[in-house]
């Protein structure tokens, strides 16, 4: 095995001989074992699988409602299911989507296995806490699932009154409570990150040398632990409104339906930043390890985030345009939007730069990475067209809207997470991913997606409303574009299911830092021990210091195992 | 921004570190030491900052409902000010000074567990425990008034007494029926408000019940004083939303009424 | 319990570890001056609802809850001899909740201002 | 943003063509359509640059071409330069698009006026002239025509696409949106707002007919009694003449003239009377209540629907003098309650 990184190889990957490396004999993985050992864990690592492993289920739930939402609209008529039924399909494809996987995603599998580790800690703060926040998570997702098989919801995902509260005999409350609970489990996630990250860096490790990733799940924190208990107080109220009907959100009875939607909007406007501000982290990281090259402009990534989150809390009004907040309201939010938008804008060309005078590779996760670039630009200035007032009119409640959150939800957090998962996977693992199926499937997803959701841009200008089970005729050819689309990226998302699957056993042993990276995680062993590291790291060297690397490299004699 | 910047331990720590390891010699830390922090004094201090960012939490979940109140006591000031002149002030009043003087004993509390006396704890501790619970036995007793003149929201609630005051010897000026209609709203929120405070003192009286037990096995008198601290945290934070419901809900437009 | 095996195995000096912000103990008179304080504004509170003062009642009520939220802060819990970082948390929690407020009540304001 | 007028109509017919694009069928419509044309020129733009960046860095710092990295810290002026650049585009794009939400959301002072219900699932049009209209609305081209809409249950959304117009429909209080449609010819009409299991069948057509085709059909569809006639009847039979009628002795204001007047009411302030307020003191008549009477109106909360309520206000629009007032002890025949030809169906 080479100690120089530095070969003139289509791959950095330094994977050790594969005919004598084994796993390390002692890893969080093996440590303890029995089905017991992992349900009361207290190991941030365990916990981080528990979660992937649960997400990944409701992932498919999510995506399988998704595939007949698309199938139903593969034709203008409504044939495929009834109304109501379709209803319930997106209504439950949009909370399990987002509560249930994507707010999640990367915070609670990446982050909880990474963060203690990028900043030298054995564990997140509070372990136990820790352990709740995936229970509570879990019940969550039992009592959407009860939801589910009871008959389900049909609120949509934004549970809009006086319609949930007055007008629909489903189960509202039960999905109401589910959000309640899981939106528990992300503040507890949000409030161990903040403690862990101010209290428990390892000496040295200041605060503008933790890697970007910690930045922006900090920044993604405050926003959980802020924002998440008003959405709480909103389904509580929602579910009082529905019990014994008092107005408080009734109009007949001098409520004001709007306030739902302030309350509502204040907590999940910050949360699209919830969903994305984690994923931005991990494309810092794999930019800059395949780049081998600093992150351009660390200070301005790292303050960018905060200033998402912050901002982030201006602006919720912008989902409420035209239902009737005040004039002057909708000039402040939309103005907000805009600046809101430019911290964005920051990163995105931070990271182009990263890339100059780099010694770039092309492995997965810096493929998805690309994509996530492209995809996220794209859905972040569609969202500049609607936060721009006079065009929102024309566009709100769209399938230009629908359009929009998908290219920054699943073209950018997912492609973001699957980033994440693949350049992680050695570490969690201890195994490879296949690369050549792996990018295959990665340009699958790619071409799938844009497929799918490119002409719901088309179809939303045209004037195709969202949440319509049936539509005009005129609209049919774009349509079953997107219905094609969307079944290559169905290939496109479960190829990845299927090959990590396999990795577990057949993959490459992966060595410590295949990818050469920097950051604290990849020092030690993979899979790592529970307790991280044997000796407490001193840092003296910054974040994405690839010089540091090199000599530490040509010091040590690599063993694994 | 200073102290953020600097590790809370880089320092100290420093010289310890190359030898550490993972395997800790038990005689050196306290029984409540958790392996993965460094020193108590960082285990301490993560504990009292993850209960303030609970607290941010709380803020926020009963702000949604302030925010609600705020709006419909503008929108219906005449319906709110009558429903709040139904309200008993005196016992009120009483129920502030109780829970002021459990907050009191609460802090005492701590103190007692930062000098060790563990009789003085313990003691405080069953006396928070007994004002909470009296507080919460003068509530039940004012949503029992309530539920006899018929002001709990829902199918039996009844504006007659606010259309029609005369009739029940209530000085006060009758309310047209539309704006009578709004004293629903104003006690919708004075259950919700009310409600979810009473139900964040029975949490916290639950796990005084358990502090006590243990504080009575000598565990808080030892200088491990954070479980009681953070506790405290918790019961002045509950103790802080009543100092606002009381005068928002019980004390507006009081001079007009007689 | 005396007799509890691990309660006098170490005397945890670093309880008040001198390298750090101390740990300050607040006396039970200070508390005591507190309580007092606090019983007294609510009496105090009591008292201006009953005198009409027009428009300045509700505001004089909530800065007199505001200001006995502050001693509480202050002095119950300690905020007073906290670190910064606790303060500014508490600050932000604040402001994240004064955000909630005034900008949907301004809102609700401007809504009957019509075009404007 | 000007487009020479030929390019323009070229580029939207050929787009138009090729069914990528909804007619331009409104004045709004060049507008918003501009606004949309500079954004889409803006993204292009933006993801050319960016794309450019990441394909020209990745071909010429590839690893075979580029083996050793070399180490950059940042540099402020070109972060100042992406800070800046991006924030003023967005800025340009926030006054474009609030002086096109204006406009949207503005009506000329001559428009006419129409009243649209919305319920699970059926929009109800009602004209003055009485004309009823379920899933579908007559309008005549080349005059502003304002809408004015209220929800019977939940939120609905009034969606013209080739108008590029659209309001929220809400329960509880009035909202307008404008249109002066241009083209003659039948257009989508959707309900955009999520209200329940028929949401996607709520839908309906717009039909835009010439001034004379529109007069015909007018003519043609006409029940015989105009809004504010039927408002007559309801005002009589709901007893609201017991109290309102002009009267010296009468316990309620006179509500002749009141429509477009100043009122100051019993706690100081002032209010402009319009239809949102008319409406709103028939259902909540002690939340303003007018200076010199006692708030003894009761409500009509649940008893009228909002059809009656529109009728009411129409009617009570229609009140200039007491004389009229006095008419309404007969119901009258009329025909000068209302007018019902649209070119008489100007605002006050
Ligand atoms: C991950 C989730 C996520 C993210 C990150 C965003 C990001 C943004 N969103 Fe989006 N949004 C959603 C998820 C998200 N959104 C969802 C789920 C909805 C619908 C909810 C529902 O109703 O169901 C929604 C709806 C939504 C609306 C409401 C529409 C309506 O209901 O009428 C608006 C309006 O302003 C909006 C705006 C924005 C803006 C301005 C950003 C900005 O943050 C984007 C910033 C990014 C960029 C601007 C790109 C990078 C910029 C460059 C590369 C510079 C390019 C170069 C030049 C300018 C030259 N979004
Ligand atoms: C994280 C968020 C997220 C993600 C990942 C997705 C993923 C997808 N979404 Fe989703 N979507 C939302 C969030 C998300 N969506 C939200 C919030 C709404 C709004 C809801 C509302 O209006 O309330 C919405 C609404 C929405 C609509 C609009 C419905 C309507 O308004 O009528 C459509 C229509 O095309 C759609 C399509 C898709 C597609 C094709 C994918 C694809 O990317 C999915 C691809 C994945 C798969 C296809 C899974 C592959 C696996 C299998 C096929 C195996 C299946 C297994 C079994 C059957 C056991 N989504
Ligand atoms: C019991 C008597 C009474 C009846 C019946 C009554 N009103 Fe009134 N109305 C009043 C009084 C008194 C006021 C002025 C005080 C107020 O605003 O509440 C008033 C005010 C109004 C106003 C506000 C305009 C203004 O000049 O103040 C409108 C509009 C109105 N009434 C319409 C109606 C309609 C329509 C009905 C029947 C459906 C009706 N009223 C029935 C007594 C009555
Ligand atoms: Cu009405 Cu959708
Ligand atoms: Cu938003």
């Amino acid at each position: 095995m080479s100690t120089a990184p530095i070969a003139i190889s289509n791959t950095i990957v330094q994977l050790p001989d594969q005919t004598t490396a084994t796993l390390p004999k002692r890893n969080y993985i093996n440590a303890e074992s029995g089905m017991l050992s992992w349900l009361l864990t207290g190991d941030h690592k365990r916990i981080a699988m528990l979660y992937l492993a649960s997400i990944t289920f409701f992932f498919f739930i999510g995506g399988a409602f998704a595939g007949a939402i698309r199938l139903e609209l593969l034709t203008p008529q409504p044939d495929l299911v009834a109304s109501d039924t379709y209803n319930k399909m997106f209504s439950m494809h949009g909370i399990i989507m987002i509560f249930l996987f994507l707010v999640p995603s990367v915070p609670a599998t990446l982050g909880n296995f990474l963060i203690p580790i990028m900043i030298g800690a054995k564990d997140l703060a509070f372990p136990k806490i820790n352990l709740l926040s995936w229970y509570l998570y879990m019940i969550g997702g039992t009592l959407t699932l009860a939801a589910l098989v009871l008959g389900g919801v049909d609120t949509g995902w934004t549970f809009t009154t006086p319609l949930s509260t007055h007008y629909l005999n489903t189960h509202v409350i039960t999905a109401a409570s589910a959000i309640f609970v899981a939106g528990f489990a992300s503040i507890f996630t949000g409030l161990n990150f903040i403690v862990t990250i101010h209290r428990m860096r390892a000496p040295g490790m200041t605060w503008f040398r933790m890697p970007l990733f910690v930045w922006s799940n900090y920044a993604a924190s405050i926003l959980m632990v802020l924002g998440t208990p008003v959405l709480a107080i909103a389904l509580v109220l929602v579910a009082l409104e529905r019990t014994i009907g008092i107005g408080v959100f009734d109009p007949t009875k001098g409520g004001d339906p709007l306030l739902f939607q302030h309350l509502f909007w204040f907590y999940s406007h910050p949360a699209v930043y919830i969903m994305i501000l984690p994923g931005m982290g991990v494309i810092s990281e794999v930019i800059s390890t395949f780049s081998r090259k600093r992150v351009f402009g660390y200070t301005a990534v790292a303050f960018s985030s905060v200033a998402i989150a912050l901002f982030g809390f201006f602006v919720w009004a912008h989902h409420m345009f035209i239902m009737g907040v005040s004039n002057f309201s909708a000039l402040v939010f939309s103005l907000l939007t805009m600046l809101v938008a430019v911290p964005s804008a920051i990163k995105i060309f931070n990271w182009a730069f990263t890339l100059q005078k780099g010694s770039i590779t092309f492995e997965t996760p810096m493929l998805y990475a690309f994509a996530f670039i492209g995809l996220f630009t794209i859905g972040g200035l569609t969202g500049v067209f609607l936060g721009s007032l006079g065009l929102d009119i024309h566009l709100t409640e769209t399938y230009f809207i629908v359009a929009h959150f998908h290219y920054v939800m699943v073209g950018g957090m997912l492609m973001a997470f699957l980033a994440g998962i693949h350049f992680w996977w050695p570490k969690m693992t201890g195994r490879m991913y296949p690369e050549s199926v792996s990018k295959l499937s990665a340009i699958i997803s790619f071409i799938g997606f844009n497929l799918t959701f490119m002409p719901q841009f088309i179809l939303g200008y045209l004037g195709m409303p969202r949440r319509y089970h049936a539509y005009p005729a005129d609209f049919q050819v774009l349509n079953v574009l997107s219905t094609a689309g969307a079944t290559v990226l169905g290939v496109g998302f479960l190829m990845p299911l299927l090959y990590l699957g396999w990795s577990l056993k057949y993959g490459a042993i992966a060595g410590n830092n295949p990818w050469q990276a920097t950051g604290l995680e990849w020092q030690i062993q993979s899979p790592p021990l529970t307790e991280n590291f044997l000796v407490t790291p001193i840092v003296t060297q910054e974040a994405y210091d690839y010089e540091w690397l090199e000599k530490k490299t040509k010091q040590e004699v690599t063993t694994v195992g | 921004m200073d102290n953020l910047i600097a590790s809370p331990h880089a320092l100290e720590d420093q010289e310890l570190m190359p030898g550490e390891t993972v395997v800790h010699e038990p005689h050196t830390l306290l029984p409540q030491h958790r392996h993965h922090f460094e020193t108590e004094e960082q285990q301490r201090e993560a504990g009292s900052f993850g209960m303030w960012l609970f607290l941010l939490t709380e803020i926020m979940f009963f702000g949604g409902m302030f925010f609600a109140y705020l709006l419909y006591r503008n929108w219906y000031y005449p319906a709110f000010a009558v429903a709040s002149n139904q309200l008993n002030v005196p016992e009120g009043a009483i129920n502030t000074a109780i829970l002021i003087t459990s907050g009191f004993c609460m802090a005492l509390g701590v103190w007692a567990a930062e000098v060790r006396k563990k009789k003085f704890l313990v003691l405080m501790l069953v006396l928070t425990t007994v004002f909470g619970v009296a507080f919460l036995g003068v509530k039940v007793d004012e949503y029992h008034e309530k539920y006899e003149h018929h002001h709990i929201p829902g199918a039996s609630f009844s504006i007659a007494e606010f259309v029609n005051p005369a009739a029940y010897h209530i000085d006060e000026r009758p309310l047209s029926p539309d704006m009578a209609q709004h004293t629903q709203l104003f006690f919708f929120l004075y259950f919700a408000m009310t409600g979810m405070h009473a139900l964040h003192m029975i949490i916290g009286i639950g796990i005084l019940g358990w502090l006590i037990w243990r504080a009575n096995r000598g565990e808080f008198s030892t200088g491990y004083v954070a479980p009681i601290e953070n506790f405290g945290l918790y019961w002045h934070f509950v103790d802080i939303v009543w100092l606002f419901l009381f005068p928002l809900l019980y004390l507006i437009n009081r001079h007009l009424a007689h | 319990m005396a007799s509890n095996p691990h309660t006098d195995v170490h005397d945890p000096a670093n309880i008040t570890n001198p390298e750090h912000a101390e740990h300050h103990i607040v006396t039970p008179f200070q508390y005591g001056l507190v309580f007092l304080t606090l019983l007294v504004f609510t009496g105090i509170t009591v008292g201006a609802a009953y005198v009409n003062l027009g428009p300045m009642n509700p505001v004089i009520a909530l800065l007199i809850a505001s200001f006995k939220a502050v001693v509480v802060i202050l002095f119950f819990m300690h905020v007073r001899w906290q670190s910064r970082l606790i303060k500014m948390t508490i600050g932000a929690g604040f402001f994240t909740f004064l955000v909630l407020i005034t900008m949907t009540l301004s809102d609700y304001i401007s809504r009957a201002w019509g075009l404007w | 943003m000007h487009i020479s007028p030929v390019l323009w109509q070229f580029l939207v017919k050929w787009l138009h063509a090729s069914a990528l694009f909804p007619a331009e069928a409104s004045t709004i419509a060049p507008y918003t359509d501009a606004l949309y044309f500079f954004l889409l020129l803006i993204t292009v733009i933006g993801l050319v640059l960016v794309g450019a960046l990441i394909f020209g860095f990745s071909i010429r710092y590839r690893r075979q071409r580029n083996p050793v990295a070399t180490q950059v810290e940042g540099s402020t002026l070109l972060e100042a330069t992406w800070t800046i650049i991006p924030l003023a585009i967005f800025l340009v794009v926030f006054v474009w698009g609030a002086v096109l939400y204006f406009r949207i959301y503005n009506p000329p002072a001559n428009s006419m006026n129409i009243y649209v219900i919305g319920k699970q699932w059926m929009w109800k049009a009602e004209h003055p002239g009485g004309q009823h209209e379920i899933n579908s609305l007559h309008v005549p081209t080349g005059r502003p025509v304002q809408l004015t809409m209220i929800s019977q249950d939940v939120f609905h959304s009034f969606s013209i696409p080739e108008f590029r117009v659209k309001r929220e429909v809400v329960p509880g209080r009035y909202s307008t949106v404008w249109f002066n449609a241009t083209t003659p010819g039948t257009y989508h009409l959707f309900c955009t707002q999520y209200c329940g299991t028929q949401h996607s069948g709520m839908i309906g057509e717009i039909v835009a007919l010439t001034p004379e085709d529109y007069e015909k059909w007018t003519q043609q569809s006409t029940s015989g009694m105009s809004l504010a006639q039927n408002g007559e009847r309801l005002f009589a039979s709901m007893g609201c003449n017991a109290c309102h009628n002009g009267t010296a002795a009468a316990r309620g204001p006179s509500l002749a003239g009141v429509y477009g007047s100043h009122l100051t009411l019993s706690n100081g302030s002032q209010v402009l009377v319009n239809e949102a307020y008319l409406r709103d003191s028939i259902l909540n008549p002690s939340q303003h209540v007018t200076a010199g009477f006692a708030p003894i109106m009761p409500t009509y909360q649940g008893q009228i629907s909002e059809d009656g309520l529109i009728d009411l206000v129409e009617y009570i629009k229609t009140l200039n003098s007491n004389y009229r007032v006095q008419q309404t002890y007969v119901t009258s025949q009329s025909n000068q309650a209302a007018p019902t030809t649209p070119s008489e169906m100007v605002k006050p």
